[in-house]
């Protein structure tokens, strides 16, 4: 780079700004975070039943095709033509046995592989290819998928490990937990351009200290809380992590009294707003998962949601979420996770508070000088912790960033 | 075919909506609904494929004021100024019910940023007259075509 | 002065003209025209200098029919959303045969993108009263503003 | 409730105002309002606040034809062409003397530059009917939300 | 450049995908293709008739003024003031004797030789320009120009070749076969902005082998078709290239099952559409002439048409339409013109393929990650050939462009 | 940078146009001249009269906010969180004890010294700061302040020279011509976005010639000419700078003979838009003030505006404009202000040309390939001089700006 980055003395505890702004650090973090050895997330197999069926996604600044092919395998590729690299997938979703890029129509299979190439021996005895041209040599690259649970991960290397190994014991169980192997219903998908750097969407879901402040409706209603049994858990990577509450009441406590705000005499006038039921087994109320390099895996009170980050540049990412169900939900049940949906995402109750804390993050780093975060709440460890007042699943996560990134 | 007269009123329900919104007082804007009405903020691609998922969805008048309560003393935003245009204003049935449809685009200024549009889409929506007389939304679906939304939607569209 | 009903009449036609090319069915689209009708999209430069040439012009219902057929089966485009805006609907001459202008913007939204202006610029219509008893566009010209296309124009304006 | 006939009248009105200024004559945009209207363009802020200054004050007709004048003999400037959008036009009382408030766009088209919003807001007017008959604006504020504007305001809103 | 760019071993029959989004190599294609020893397209002699006549136009990132003289002699100069930079000419088109700039008023002569500086001997004795000040030393660049058949074409360089030369024999006869004497008559102008970067403009219309697919209008009716009688000739250089190809009719054929959605049951319900008459004397119905750097002059049908190339940057460039017939035209034949100009620009019937198709090449290009295309059909080789199923006219572009850029 | 930037052998006549579009030098720009050693501009006493009253506004590309404290002192710092880096205040205006950050509810008082930090001691005995946590250790960068007849300047520097020396005896003097002591009225604000680089906007207003042929209404109505007394004069440094004159007639005279489209029939039909009243002790009917480097006192006839600079990118700056008075002004000098206005900001009759022909200049420099802007208008000196025939102002700004930026 420019002038190379030099990591301040106070190792994971300071993130230099310049990681949000560097259009260089981006393209690094593409090539060797996103497009890298990590399982990206890339879709559900509920949107994709049956053979044929495929999906658009982008993992990094890569747009892919995830498909099922004749034999019921998920299989994926770069969405990019082998001949002159044109977008060969237009639509979001779709059905096709084959995949015939627009511009001379040349055709790949489920895997990617050149099937078809027009007038590949001329017309008339006229023109076509060359005698060496082998279409295999052609192919588009593949991608490694793994699946479980119903959920579509993918990877631009070969050799990944297992998705298990991969997030570890504890997130695979936890994993397992929403994932439970029944069969999932989408509800709908909700999509925003958030005007910030991608990892500050990995700080803020890792980051349980601002929801006890920044969120006064999670607070007023006793959602989210200070005082709240809960715990903050890594994979031994870093790279992943788990914030694990618990409900509590509406009521004011000594910990609340430091947010502003607090409404403490706010009564819904329609109180079906917020009617969580239990349905897992656990006391836990919240868990938001967060899955190197890509994915949110979020349960808030009857809200399930995945949500995937894909970077545009340095400042700014999409958030796409995937709100979804089980097949075997009563009417009651899907009522009760639409009316919590509006909690979250592009006018969340909630959620908003994040996207619009985002957009002022990135607006604050790019002012330019020299400058740094500092992640010091809870100490300067990456281990477990049975509370909320801590920081530690960010250092983690920077501490397993600067391997990856060699930085 | 309406009369004159339900057209206009027609045109100023929407023209108080709008105004409501953009200018407020936020607070009385769930008056324009009845006691019971069903207001969505939806994504055309949910509209489109059946999927019910909306990111706004108010069951009654009493959720569109927790909203709007919500809204005012709870959500952290950006100061923002709003302007809606609402055109092809179109009652399909006459009637004391009326089916209508409307497009509708939101543009939003931010602090010393240059004008952008947030929204556009078309409003699906049940006009009822109330027991007061008045007309109001009994159903407003707000199906948005610009499925990638710029951040956030702080205020109903 | 024209009547109200025309006027509400008018209104609507316009609604569902841009309702069809919106949210379709694009194919009842060329329904809104008479027989013989002349439909032109034509940037303002060449308008305003007397120029002939125009980047739409269909010289009867059929050739409307032709344009929708290939927009259906022959032409290759990214998947858009657009929404119309109609405003300023103005008669200037009351009666069977009325000449009206019109302004408009077109917002397009290309998937996973913010929603732009594609086009904007003012209809320069005859409507008449066809022989079914219906209002058409006997001539349509759309003259756009918006002189350099952000890229392609796919759907009638 | 205002009349039907005073209704499009009004819409007429607002319409003839987006027209002259967007295709001309700008000559005859002053015949809009009365020999000592008020016009006033003003962003939001000020509005809100309480302060006086507008960056476009005419204190009378002859200064909106000052303005005009300026505007073809004086002002330096690129080309442009401008596309207004009037709609939720809403008179708040009926009667001789309206208060009518409305919401505006302008879309600005520089040359070889994609269309682009110059100005977003309201109009506060008051419109009476002049003593020729014709209906003509007394007052109009033009309260943009657009704050920061995209360099030149040229025309008039 | 930051690393020097290395060309693929596939030599002209790969192009790396850097040349596409590089902002560098595209500082230098302005420097080197645009603005160096090339005979650029400005403008018709019909647009300007008159002394004092002038038009504003591009070449690559620069504004120019095409200008009539008093004596009658088509001039040009770089459309920027010798004082402090500002841009003269605002106005699209127009009429004058001398150009002032708005700021101070300098003013210029249609060769943009600096004729007045205001107050430049000062006022009541004081202040003006110093005594060495000599306005000869401040004209704007002058271009040199050349015309043919009411062609305007013109160049920074100032020993350019003649025009004839430039083009070489074949594309000089073509040339002449539209461009034959008879006084031209503008019908009008279309703009589009094309999210791609240039090349794929050239590339586009050099490529034969995606018309007989992309196209499905074009083949539904016959227009174009693999199995047509048609060539491919390039000038010595290599710079420029002709696409020319006789009419078959609407009817399927082997080489038509390629194409996905051939809609062989479509018939015109207004046949006035098509409806070409013969125009020429030889039996071309389609002959698409490439002029490096920025032209595109085609004859399809009736409709004639000029298109110029305006870079934006890597990824955009503006392409401008002149529509023209012939002063002698009948009104028949105007409508004709008018009628098959549904096939082109902004909206065209075919057209729009190709501007759409542009943007996915871009948008697959753009993805990151090392990548190129590669140009095989019809091998290797960069010699005319007899039919359409090659890619030799972009091999034969890519031999000049490296030559030109030295990469 | 890149390519080290040489300077022309014109030396201060000659203005590289590399300054106005290189993304390096704009950074090199934002630290030095704005950020260094300099007083910005940031507002008026009179928008914060009460403690706690605050405004946010921007030096360079950095946010800051000016509050008065409890002491009635006015007090400035960085908005920028110490935690991580949000943009603390959002609002434009406002009044508070302590600024309060939305993420994590860190607070700091009107010098931006942390004060608060939730949860620092953890909850229940868990979490919270590590013992070496020092608050003190993260206060936010505090401004130096000066203020001078109620207008307040700023600096990021700590050892400024007082505003008095800053400014130079003759600039000072002509400052408080207009800031007597008089308390300020503030009538309103008006605010631009001008695409051209931000160097463009001094050197428009430090220039009087181009006033007397690019503002022909000025010159039509007498309000500026070529032939007026007037005077242009500088501070030591050259940094500063005072346009200095004296209305004349409504009447052609051998100086306005240049100006194409004079218009002496252009008789105002209601004249109030300009009936000035003298109400400064002197001649000067017009007093332009630069300061360096973000500031321009406006007083043309009884329009009193101040004019903030913003940069935003090498090709672009926001102007903001204050319009004011005097709390003591009757109704009809209020009313005349008002009127006057019509002439200036965003839709001035004479600010217009300013504005537009700034982006013109911005449009022609960024055309590429090298250039240089020449200033050689009243020879090369930079000294004060008695007329308006001359770009001295600018010569010695860019003396000034060299000595700055090294270059
Ligand atoms: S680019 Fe895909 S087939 Fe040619
Ligand atoms: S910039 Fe052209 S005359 Fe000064
Ligand atoms: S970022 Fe400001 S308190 Fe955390
Ligand atoms: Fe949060
Ligand atoms: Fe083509
Ligand atoms: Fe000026």
């Amino acid at each position: 780079m420019a002038e190379p980055l030099v990591w301040p003395d106070g190792g994971i505890t300071e993130v230099p700004y310049r990681l949000y702004t560097d259009p260089e650090v981006f393209e690094r973090e593409m090539e060797r975070i996103f497009c890298g050895r990590s399982w990206a997330y890339v879709g559900l197999e509920a949107e994709i039943p049956g053979p044929g069926d495929y999906l658009v996604t982008r993992i990094g600044n890569r747009s892919v095709v995830i498909t099922r092919d004749q034999d019921g395998t998920v299989r994926g590729f770069l969405n990019r033509c082998a001949h002159r690299g044109v977008k060969l997938c237009r639509e979001r979703r779709g059905n096709c046995r084959m995949f015939v890029c627009p511009y001379h129509h040349w055709s790949y299979d489920a895997r990617g592989r050149l099937k078809g190439v027009p007038f590949i021996k001329g017309v008339k005895q006229q023109g076509g290819m060359p005698e060496d041209f082998r279409r295999e040599d052609h192919d588009l690259p593949e991608l490694a998928v793994a699946t479980r649970g119903g959920v579509i991960f993918a990877s631009f290397a070969a050799d990944m490990p297992s998705l298990e190994c991969y997030l570890g014991e504890t997130n695979t169980a936890y994993f397992d937990r929403v994932f439970d192997g029944r069969e999932l219903q989408v509800l709908g998908y909700a999509r925003q351009r958030i005007p910030g750097n991608w990892k500050l969407m990995f700080e803020n879901i890792k980051d349980p200290y601002h929801a006890s402040l920044l969120h006064v409706f999670l607070v007023t209603f006793g959602l989210f809380r200070a005082d709240q049994r809960s715990q903050v858990r890594m994979d031994p990577s870093g790279a992943h992590a788990l914030l694990i509450s618990q409900r509590g009441a509406q009521q004011a406590s000594e910990h609340t009294r430091d947010i502003a705000n607090l409404r403490e005499d706010f009564v819904l006038e329609d109180p079906r707003l917020l009617d969580p039921v239990k349905e897992f087994d656990d006391d836990a109320t919240v868990v938001m998962q967060t899955v190197w390099p890509n994915l949110i895996v979020q349960q808030q009170s009857n809200t399930l949601a995945l949500r995937q980050i894909q970077p545009c540049d340095p400042g700014a990412f999409e958030l796409h979420w995937t709100f979804f169900g089980y097949a075997d939900d009563d009417a009651a049940m899907t009522a009760r996770r639409l009316r919590q949906a509006n909690l979250m995402s592009a006018a969340g109750l909630v959620s908003a508070d994040d996207s619009e804390v985002i957009k002022l993050a990135q607006d604050g780093i790019e002012q330019g000088g020299a400058g740094k975060g500092i992640m010091l709440m809870g100490g300067r460890g990456t281990d477990d912790e049975p509370h909320m007042v801590t920081e530690v699943a960010l250092r983690a996560f920077y501490r397993h960033y600067r391997e990856v990134m060699e930085l | 075919m309406t009369t004159a007269d339900l057209r206009f009123e027609l045109e100023d329900l929407y023209a108080d909506y709008a105004r409501l919104l953009d200018d407020g007082p936020l607070e009385a804007w769930p008056d324009l609904f009845t006691a019971d009405s069903l207001y969505l903020v939806i994504p055309r691609e949910n509209h489109d494929a059946g999927l019910p998922l909306a990111v706004m969805r108010c069951e009654s008048r009493g959720m569109l004021r927790d909203r709007v309560r919500a809204v005012r003393e709870t959500i952290m935003f950006e100061p923002r100024y709003l302007r809606h245009h609402i055109t092809q204003i179109r009652p399909e049935t006459p009637g004391p019910e009326m089916r209508v449809t409307a497009n509708y685009t939101v543009v939003e200024v931010l602090q010393d940023e240059l004008p952008r549009i947030l929204s556009v889409g078309r409003y699906l929506d049940l006009v009822v007259r109330d027991t007061d007389g008045h007309l109001r939304f009994a159903e407003k679906r707000v199906v948005y075509d610009s499925v990638l939304v710029p951040n956030t939607i702080v205020y109903p569209l």
